[in-house]
C-alpha cells in the first residue's frame, strides 16, 4: 500500500517535471539551446494563473491567459534573444539564457513582491479517495494532463510529416528551407508550444502547492536539464519516461535514502550513473 | 555628525528576499519610533542597509563596507546564518558590536565578545518544541519532518536532545530541502506511520504546502512548527489546513505587553501586512542597539558593547538579557492558528530548558 | 619486400550491417596501392579500422610486424600512419596555415610535458608552408578554413597528412571535387611523394588517375575481397567490371 | 586602502584565479563545465578541515590544490565518455552531488558548515597581496599555456577531437591535463577563500556559483585570458558598485550577462580586438 | 525560357564572388557550369536556390521575377537543389530524408516518388532505416539526389554530381539525368569532369574567379575542349 502510494506520488511529481521538460527538450531538439529561461515562463504562467484567477474568479480564464501569454513571450524570447545568436557556440545561448532567467526572477520579485502569491481560495483541492488513497483533484488532473498532452506531442514529433519536418530544421535549417519547410515558422511554433506547456506546468504546480514565488522556477530549470539529457536530448517520449522515472525514484529516495542524499542530489546521482553507463542517455537522442 | 549610523545587512534579492523585506520594515519601524521619541543621545538614528543575497561571501565586503566606509557604530544582521556567521567575524575583528536578529547558527556568537544574538538558538527552540508536544499536549509517538538546513538541523538536534525527557518516542525522521514544495512521498509515509503528532521544521513557504498536503491526504495528527512558520503568509498558503497548527516562536500575537501589542499594530500600519517573527526580531535588535547607546552615553564601540552585555530591556519579542556568550534567554511563545489568525496557545518559561550555552 | 602494413581477417559490423567481412590485405614498403570498389563497399571503413577510428568485430592489424590492433588511434598514428578524410574535417577555428602547422608540430605534442615546454612555432611554420606549396594552396594560407571551397580543403587534408611525416599515407578520395587538371596535378604530387619512398594507400573513384599512378589495385565489393594485382589486369577481370564499371 | 576595499580586492583576486582556471578547461580545451564550483569547494573544505587540525597554511593550501586536482582528474576520467551538452549536464550533476553529499556529512560540518577556521596570521593587506600574487601567477600560467604547444593542442581538441586524434594527438591525456590544471587551480582558490571568510557552508559551492564562474569566462570572451580577468573584475565589482540600488542589483547583473551574450557573443574581449584592430587570437 | 539571369552578382558579406553574370536556361535543357576551384560555381547555384545574398541583377523564372523570393518559395515553384557536400539531414534516416524531400508534394505523390527513387538507387531501399550520416560517401550522394527528386522539380540543380561516386554510379546518375531531361526537366549541372559535363549538357558556361569567361553550346565547346581545359587550369599556371 505504501509502495503504491509512493509510486503514485512519484508519478504526480514526475508529471510536473515532464510537462516542463518536454517543452525544453523540444526547444533543445530544435535549436541545440539549453533554454534555462524556460523556467522563467513557468513562473510567469504561475503568477498569471493565480492573479487572473483571484481577480476574475475563474481558473479556466487563468489557464487560458497564462498559456497564451507565456506562449507569446516564449516566441518573443526566441525572436529577440536566440535568433540572433543561433550560429554562435552553444554556451553563448546558455549564458544569455541564464542571464535572462536571473533578470526574470528579479522582475517577478519587483513586480509581484518577494512573498509569493496564493490563490485566495485554491480551486481543485477536493479530495477523492480511490482504493483508500487520498488524492486531490489537482493531482489527478496533473497526471492526466501530462499523459494526454505528451502523448499527442510524441506522436506528432515521431510519426507525422510535420514532426519529421520539425526535426529536419534541427539538422540543417538552410536545407530544410530548400525543401519547403519554413524554419522560422517551425521555431515560432515550437517555442509557442513549448512555452505554453511550461505555462500549463506552472499553473498546475501553483494548484498543487498553492504558492507562487519568484524563485519557483529554479529547481525545475536545472532538474529538467538533467531530465532531457536522460531522456535522450530532443526525444519527447524519452523525456516523458525519464521524468516519471525520476519522480518515482525521488519519491522512494526521499524516504529510504533521504539522509544520505537529498532529493536534488538523487536526481543528479541517477543522471551521472546513467550517463557513465550509457553516455547518450537512456533513450536514443531522437 | 548629527546622526548615528546603524548598519543592517539583509537579503533583499535572491531566494530569501521576502525575509529581507520584513527585516527592513522591522528595522525602519524601530528607527522611526526611536527618532520620533527624540533619537539617541540627541542625535538622529540612521540606518544603512545593504543587500547580502543571503550569501556568506557577499556579507564580508558588506560588513567591511559598513565598518570601513559608513562607519556604523553597531551592526545588525537581518539575514540568515551563513552571511551572519561570516559577517560576525569581520565585526569582531573590527571590534564593532554586532547583533544577530534571527540567524540561529550556534557559532555566530562564538565569533567573539562583540557578537550578540537577540533570538533563540535553534536548539533551545527545539527543546521547547519537545516540551510543548510531550508535556503540554501530551503526545508521545512523534514523527519529525526536518528541513535540511542549519535552522532545521539545529531545531531537530534540540528536539531530539529533550524528546526522551518528555516521554516522546521519535518514530521516524524525514528530511527535505529548502527548495522542496511538493511533499507527496513524505506525506504518504507519514500517513503509513500514523503518528500522534508531527514536529515539522520549515519556513512558511515550505510549511504551507506541506501541511496542505498532510491534511489533504487524511493525516489529522497535530502539527507543531516553529518561528519559521510565523507570519500570515503561512495561513494564506495552507488555508483551512492551517487551522490548529501550533508553533514555538518569540512573538505573542495576543500579548498584552505594550511593547509587543504596540509593535504588532504599528508594523501592519507601516508595512501593509501583519507582523512576523523576522521583522520583530530585527526591530528588537535595533531597539537594543539604541538603548545600549543611551545606557553607555557614548557611541564608543567598547562602551556600547559593555552596555549591550549588561542590558535588560523589554522589546517586542520579550525581555532581552544576554549571557556571557552573548545569547539571549527569554520565554518561548506558543501560538496556534484559529479562524485564520495566530493566537496565544501557551508559554514555556522553564529557565533550565531554555538556557542557552554559556560557552 | 616485406609488408609494412597488413590487415588480416578484418570483420566490421554496424548494427545489422556487415560492412567488412573477413578482409585481408597488405601493403609493401614504398608501394602505391589503390583501394577501389563500389560505393558502400567498405573502403573507408577499412582505412578507419586500420587507424582505429572504427572498432572491428575481428581483425589483426600490423605495422612492420608489430601488432597494433589494440592500440588507440593516436598511438597508431605515431607509428607512422596518416589518414585524410573523405568528408573533409579541417580545424574550423584555424586558418589554413595553422591547420598544417599544428600537424607539423606532431613531435611537440607527443606528450604533455613536451607540449608544455615547447614554445616556438617558427620551424613548424616553415614546414607547413612547404607542404602547402606542395599541394598548391600556399596562397590561401591566412584564410580561415570556413570560407574555403571544397577543392582547397581536399588539398589541405593531404598537406596536413603529409605534415605529420608518416611512413604510410592513407588517402580517402583525395582527388574528388577537383577538376581534371587539378586532379592530375595533385595525383602527380602524390605519386612523386610515393616515389620518394612513402608507402601510399589511396581510395579513389577517379579511375583514369588511379590507373595512371597506382602500382597495384585492391578491389572490395560489398564488404568482401574481390580482386587485387596489377592495375590493368585487375580492371580486365569481368567481376570487377560488372561490380564497378557496370559494363 | 580601507578594510572594505581590501576585502573586495581579495574577493576579486580569488575569483580571478577561479575564472582563469575554468577558462583553461572550457576556453582552451573546449570542455564546458557547469560544476567548477565543486572543485572550489573541495579546495575550501580540504583547507578548512586541515587547518583546524593545525596544519600550517602552506601545507593546507598545497593539500587543497592537490585534492581538488586529484578529484578533478577522477571526474575528468569518468567524463571522458560524454561530450558537449552531455558533459555540461554531467558536470552540473557533479556540482549538485558535491553539495548534496557535503551537506549530509557531519564530518564536513553538514548544513552548519565549518566555522572557526584559523586565521592566516597576516594583516588583511598582506593577505590581499598574497592572494594577488597567486592571481598573477595563474594569469601568467594561463597565458603561457596559450602560447606553448599545449595551448595549440587544446585548440585542436576543442575544435575537433576526431581530427586531432587522426593527427596523432592523445586526446584523453590533454583533456585530463586541462581538467587537472583547472581543477587544482580552483582548489587553490578554494583554500584562499577558506582563509578569507574563515567560515564555509556547502551552498556557497553550488550550481549558482558554478554558473557565476562560467559567466565570468563567457562574458570575458571564452579562451581570452585577459578578457576573462577583466570580466571577473567587472562582475565581482558590479554588485558592489551598484549597492546603492540594492533592489535592482541582481536584475542588472542578469541583464548584463544576457546583454553581453546577445550583443557581443564573443565576450568583452571582442571590444579589445575592436579597439586595437588586432585580429589575431 | 525557364530561367533568365541578368547582370547578376552575389557574394558573402563584403565579398562578391559572382560578377555580372548573364545566363539563359531553356526549358528542358541541360546546362553545365564549369570552372576551377573557388570560381563561384557553388555560390551561383546556392544563390539561385536562395541561400546566398544576391547583390545585384535579377533571376526570372518562368517569366516571374524570383530575385527576392525565399528558398521555400523557390522550391515550391519547382527549383530543386542537390547541394555541394550533400547537406543531408544526418541524424535522420534515409526514409525521413526522403519524406522531407517530398514535404511540399502531396502524400500520395510522395509515395510514388519514393518508389521511383528506390528504383533508381536500390541501395537506398536497403538502407531505409539507416541514419543518413552513417551512409558511405557514395550512398550519401545518391540520397541527396533522391531527396531532390522527391520535390517533383522542374529545374534540378546539381552541384558536383559525380563527387565520390564510383564510375558505375556516375553512369547511372547521368542516365538518370538524361532520363529526367527527356521528361522535360531542366537541369543545371556543376561538374568537375569537363568531359562528362560536355557530354551531358546542351550548353556550358565557364567561370573563372566569378567572371564568365566562356559561354556557348557544348558542341561548340567540344570542338575546342582544349581551350576550355586550359581555361580551367589557368589559375594554376
Ligand atoms: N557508423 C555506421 N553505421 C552504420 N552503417 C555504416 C556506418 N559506417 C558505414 N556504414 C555502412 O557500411 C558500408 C561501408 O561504408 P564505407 O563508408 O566504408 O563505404 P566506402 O567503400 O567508403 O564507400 P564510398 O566509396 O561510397 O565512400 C556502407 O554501406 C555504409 O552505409
Ligand atoms: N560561406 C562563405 N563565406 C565566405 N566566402 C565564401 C563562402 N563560401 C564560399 N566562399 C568563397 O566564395 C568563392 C567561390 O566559392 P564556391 O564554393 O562558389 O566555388 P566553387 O566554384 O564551387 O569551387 P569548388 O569547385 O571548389 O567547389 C571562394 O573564394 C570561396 O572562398
Ligand atoms: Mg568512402
Ligand atoms: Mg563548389
Amino acid at each position: 500500500m505504501l509502495f503504491i502510494e509512493l509510486f503514485i506520488q512519484g508519478l504526480i511529481q514526475g508529471s510536473t517535471y515532464a510537462i516542463i521538460a518536454v517543452g525544453l527538450t523540444l526547444i533543445y531538439g530544435l535549436l541545440r539551446v539549453l533554454h534555462v529561461a524556460h523556467a522563467g515562463l513557468f513562473t510567469l504562467a504561475a503568477y498569471l494563473g493565480v492573479t487572473v484567477t483571484n481577480q476574475f474568479g475563474s481558473l479556466s480564464l487563468g489557464i487560458v491567459v497564462a498559456t497564451l501569454t507565456s506562449g507569446i513571450v516564449g516566441v518573443v524570447i526566441y525572436r529577440l534573444v536566440y535568433e540572433p545568436i543561433l550560429n554562435k557556440p552553444p554556451y553563448v545561448a546558455l549564458i544569455a539564457s541564464i542571464g535572462l532567467y536571473i533578470a526574470m526572477e528579479e522582475l517577478f520579485r519587483l513586480i509581484f513582491g518577494p512573498f509569493g502569491l496564493s490563490f485566495s481560495s485554491a480551486p481543485l483541492q477536493n479530495v477523492v479517495v480511490i482504493f483508500g488513497i487520498h488524492l486531490r483533484a489537482c493531482q489527478i488532473i496533473t497526471v492526466i494532463t501530462n499523459v494526454v498532452l505528451l502523448g499527442i506531442l510524441a506522436w506528432i514529433a515521431q510519426k507525422t510529416r510535420v514532426g519529421i519536418g520539425w526535426r529536419a530544421t534541427v539538422d540543417d535549417p538552410e536545407m530544410s528551407a530548400s525543401f519547403g519547410i519554413d524554419p522560422i515558422r517551425v521555431r515560432y511554433l515550437v517555442f509557442f508550444v513549448g512555452s505554453a506547456l511550461a505555462a500549463v506546468a506552472g499553473v498546475l504546480v501553483a494548484l498543487l502547492t498553492n504558492l507562487v514565488e519568484p524563485t519557483m522556477g529554479a529547481v525545475p530549470s536545472y532538474k529538467s536539464l538533467a531530465i532531457i539529457v536522460l531522456g535522450g536530448l530532443g526525444n519527447v517520449f524519452g523525456t516523458l519516461i525519464a521524468s516519471l522515472a525520476l519522480g518515482v525514484i525521488e519519491a522512494f529516495g526521499t524516504i529510504y535514502i533521504g539522509d544520505f542524499l537529498d532529493r536534488d542530489a538523487i536526481a543528479f546521482a541517477f543522471l551521472v550513473v546513467v550517463l557513465m553507463i550509457k553516455p547518450t542517455g537512456l533513450f536514443k537522442s531522437r | 555628525d548629527d546622526t548615528i549610523k546603524i548598519g543592517l545587512h539583509v537579503p533583499l534579492t535572491g531566494f530569501a528576499a521576502s525575509d529581507g523585506k520584513s527585516s527592513t520594515f522591522g528595522a525602519e519601524l524601530a528607527v522611526k519610533q526611536i527618532n520620533e521619541a527624540g533619537g539617541v543621545l540627541d542625535k538622529k538614528l540612521e540606518l544603512v542597509i545593504y543587500d547580502d543575497q543571503a550569501n556568506p561571501s557577499q556579507s564580508i565586503p558588506v560588513a567591511n563596507k559598513l565598518i570601513g566606509q559608513d562607519r556604523v557604530v553597531v551592526g545588525v544582521s537581518g539575514s540568515y546564518s551563513g552571511p551572519t556567521r561570516s559577517a560576525a567575524g569581520v565585526f569582531q575583528e573590527a571590534q564593532i558590536p554586532y547583533l544577530s536578529a534571527y540567524a540561529i547558527h550556534p557559532d555566530i556568537t562564538r565569533a567573539g565578545n562583540y557578537v550578540f544574538r537577540t533570538s533563540f538558538l535553534g536548539e533551545v527552540q527545539g527543546r521547547a518544541g519537545a516540551k510543548l508536544i510531550g508535556e503540554i499536549m501530551d503526545k508521545k509517538r512523534v514523527i519529525m519532518i526536518t528541513l535540511k538546513n542549519d535552522f532545521g538541523k539545529s531545531l531537530a538536534a534540540g528536539f531530539k536532545e529533550k524528546a526522551a525527557d518528555f516521554g516522546i518516542t521519535i518514530v521516524n525522521e524525514y528530511e527535505y530541502s529548502m527548495k522542496d514544495r511538493q511533499f507527496g512521498a513524505i506525506v504518504a509515509k507519514v500517513k503509513a506511520d500514523n503518528p500522534e503528532a508531527i514536529y515539522a521544521s520549515g519556513y512558511y513557504f515550505t510549511a504551507g504546502p506541506l501541511i496542505s498536503e498532510l491534511r489533504a491526504s487524511g493525516v489529522n495528527a497535530p502539527v507543531i512548527g516553529q518561528e519559521g512558520y510565523d507570519g500570515s503568509k503561512f495561513i494564506e498558503i495552507a488555508g483551512k489546513a492551517a487551522e490548529g497548527v501550533i508553533i514555538t516562536t518569540s512573538l505573542d500575537r495576543d500579548s498584552k505587553v505594550p511593547e509587543t501589542a504596540n509593535y504588532i499594530a504599528e508594523f501592519e500600519k507601516l508595512a501593509g501586512y501583519p507582523a512576523d517573527m523576522v521583522s520583530a526580531s530585527v526591530h528588537t535588535a535595533v531597539k537594543i542597539a539604541a538603548q545600549a547607546m543611551e545606557n553607555a552615553k557614548s557611541t564608543d564601540p567598547v562602551k556600547i558593547r559593555d552596555a549591550i552585555s549588561r542590558i535588560s530591556m523589554k522589546a517586542s519579542t520579550g525581555t532581552i538579557e544576554f549571557n556571557a556568550l552573548g545569547e539571549v534567554q527569554k520565554n518561548v511563545q506558543n501560538q496556534i492558528v484559529r479562524d485564520g489568525k495566530w493566537h496565544h496557545h501557551s508559554v514555556i518559561d522553564d529557565p533550565e530548558l531554555l538556557a542557552p550555552p554559556e560557552k | 619486400m616485406a609488408a609494412i602494413l597488413s590487415a588480416e581477417a578484418v570483420t566490421v559490423r554496424f548494427g545489422g550491417i556487415t560492412a567488412l567481412k573477413d578482409v585481408s590485405f597488405e601493403v609493401k614498403q614504398g608501394e602505391f596501392l589503390s583501394l577501389i570498389g563500389p560505393n558502400g563497399a567498405g573502403k573507408t571503413t577499412l582505412l578507419k579500422t586500420i587507424t582505429g577510428i572504427v572498432k572491428p568485430a575481428n581483425a589483426s592489424i600490423k605495422i612492420n610486424d608489430r601488432e597494433i590492433t589494440k592500440l588507440p588511434t593516436h598511438s597508431r598514428i605515431r607509428l607512422g600512419l596518416a589518414l585524410t578524410h573523405q568528408i573533409v574535417s579541417p580545424f574550423k577555428s584555424m586558418t589554413v596555415l595553422q591547420n598544417v602547422m599544428f600537424a607539423a608540430g606532431y613531435k611537440k605534442v607527443r606528450n604533455i610535458g613536451l607540449s608544455i615546454l615547447n614554445f616556438s612555432r617558427s620551424s613548424e611554420k616553415k614546414d607547413a608552408m612547404a607542404f602547402l606549396e606542395m599541394v598548391d594552396i600556399a596562397q590561401y594560407k591566412n584564410f580561415p578554413v570556413s570560407t574555403m571551397p571544397l577543392g582547397i580543403l581536399k588539398r589541405l587534408e593531404v598537406a596536413r597528412a603529409l605534415a605529420i611525416k608518416p611512413k604510410i599515407l592513407l588517402l580517402d578520395e583525395p582527388l574528388a571535387g577537383l577538376n581534371s587538371q587539378e586532379a592530375s596535378r595533385l595525383a602527380d604530387t602524390i605519386k612523386l611523394i610515393s616515389q620518394n619512398g612513402m608507402t601510399t594507400v589511396m581510395i579513389e573513384h577517379n579511375l583514369s588517375e588511379v590507373l595512371r599512378i597506382s602500382d597495384r589495385l585492391y578491389v572490395l565489393d560489398n564488404g568482401k575481397y574481390l580482386a587485387s594485382g596489377n592495375p590493368k589486369e585487375v580492371m580486365k577481370q569481368p567481376e570487377v567490371r560488372t561490380a564497378y564499371l557496370g559494363s | 586602502m580601507g578594510p572594505y576595499e581590501i576585502s573586495l580586492a581579495t574577493g576579486v583576486g580569488i575569483y580571478v584565479i577561479l575564472a582563469v582556471s575554468l577558462n583553461l578547461i572550457t576556453g582552451y580545451c573546449g570542455q564546458i563545465s557547469l560544476g567548477h564550483a565543486a572543485f572550489f569547494g573541495i579546495g575550501a573544505y580540504t583547507v578548512a578541515l586541515l587547518s583546524k587540525l593545525g596544519w600550517p597554511m602552506y601545507l593546507t593550501l598545497a593539500a587543497g590544490l592537490s585534492s581538488a586536482g586529484i578529484i578533478g582528474v577522477i571526474i575528468g576520467l569518468t567524463s571522458l565518455r560524454v561530450k558537449e551538452d552531455f558533459l555540461a549536464i554531467v558536470t552540473m550533476g557533479v556540482a549538485f552531488l558535491f553539495v548534496g553529499i557535503v551537506r549530509q556529512q557531519e564530518f564536513f560540518g553538514g548544513e552548519m558548515g565549518i566555522s572557526g577556521i584559523p586565521s592566516h596570521g597576516m594583516t588583511k593587506f598582506a593577505y590581499l597581496c598574497f592572494v594577488l600574487v597567486f592571481a598573477m601567477l595563474s594569469i601568467l600560467f594561463s597565458w603561457y599555456v596559450k602560447k606553448a604547444w599545449i595551448g595549440f593542442a587544446f585548440d585542436a581538441v576543442a575544435d575537433d577531437e576526431g581530427t586531432a586524434r587522426t593527427l596523432g594527438l592523445d586526446i584523453k591525456s590533454y583533456k585530463l591535463t586541462a581538467f587537472a590544471m583547472g581543477t587544482s587551480m580552483a582548489g587553490l582558490a578554494g583554500g584562499l577563500y577558506a582563509y578569507y571568510t574563515r567560515f564555509i557552508v556547502p551552498e556557497t559551492f553550488g550550481f549558482i556559483e558554478s554558473i557565476t564562474i562560467l559567466s565570468m569566462v563567457a562574458v570575458g570572451g571564452i579562451g581570452s585570458t585577459f578578457g576573462v580577468v577583466f570580466a571577473t573584475v567587472l562582475l565581482v565589482m558590479m554588485p558592489e558598485v551598484f549597492r546603492f540600488i540594492n533592489d535592482y542589483k541582481l536584475l542588472l547583473y542578469g541583464a548584463l550577462l544576457f546583454g553581453v551574450m546577445r550583443f557581443k557573443p564573443e565576450g568583452l574581449s571582442g571590444f579589445y580586438t575592436l579597439l586595437t584592430g588586432n585580429k589575431e587570437k | 525560357m525557364m530561367l533568365k539571369i541578368s547582370n547578376f552578382c552575389c557574394g558573402y558579406g563584403n565579398m562578391q564572388v559572382v560578377n555580372h553574370l548573364d545566363l539563359e536556361v531553356k526549358k528542358g535543357s541541360v546546362t553545365g557550369i564549369l570552372g576551377a576551384n573557388g570560381a563561384g560555381k557553388s555560390s551561383l547555384i546556392m544563390a539561385i536556390a536562395g541561400h546566398v545574398e544576391i547583390k545585384n541583377g535579377s533571376i526570372v523564372y518562368n517569366g516571374e521575377d524570383i530575385t527576392s523570393c525565399t528558398p521555400m518559395e523557390r522550391v515550391s515553384r519547382g527549383i530543386a537543389l542537390v547541394p555541394e557536400g550533400r547537406r543531408l539531414f544526418k541524424s535522420m534516416s534515409v526514409y525521413e530524408n526522403l519524406i522531407i524531400g517530398g514535404y511540399i508534394t502531396r502524400k500520395k505523390d510522395s509515395q510514388t516518388n519514393m518508389e521511383k527513387v528506390f528504383d533508381i538507387f536500390p541501395i537506398l531501399g536497403e538502407r531505409i532505416r539507416q541514419n543518413a550520416g552513417s551512409l558511405s560517401g557514395g550512398e550519401q550522394q545518391m540520397l541527396a539526389i533522391g531527396r531532390a527528386l522527391m520535390t517533383d522539380p522542374k529545374v534540378l540543380m546539381v552541384d558536383e554530381l559525380s563527387l565520390g561516386l564510383m564510375p558505375k554510379a556516375i553512369d547511372i546518375c547521368y542516365e538518370v539525368i538524361e532520363k529526367l531531361n527527356s521528361l522535360d526537366m531542366t537541369i543545371m549541372l556543376v561538374e568537375q569532369s569537363t568531359k562528362r559535363a560536355l557530354q551531358a549538357s546542351d550548353n556550358v558556361i565557364v567561370f573563372e574567379s566569378g567572371n564568365t569567361v566562356w559561354k556557348g553550346s557544348s558542341n561548340e565547346a567540344k570542338k575546342s575542349s582544349e581551350i576550355i581545359d586550359s581555361m580551367l587550369g589557368l589559375r594554376n599556371h
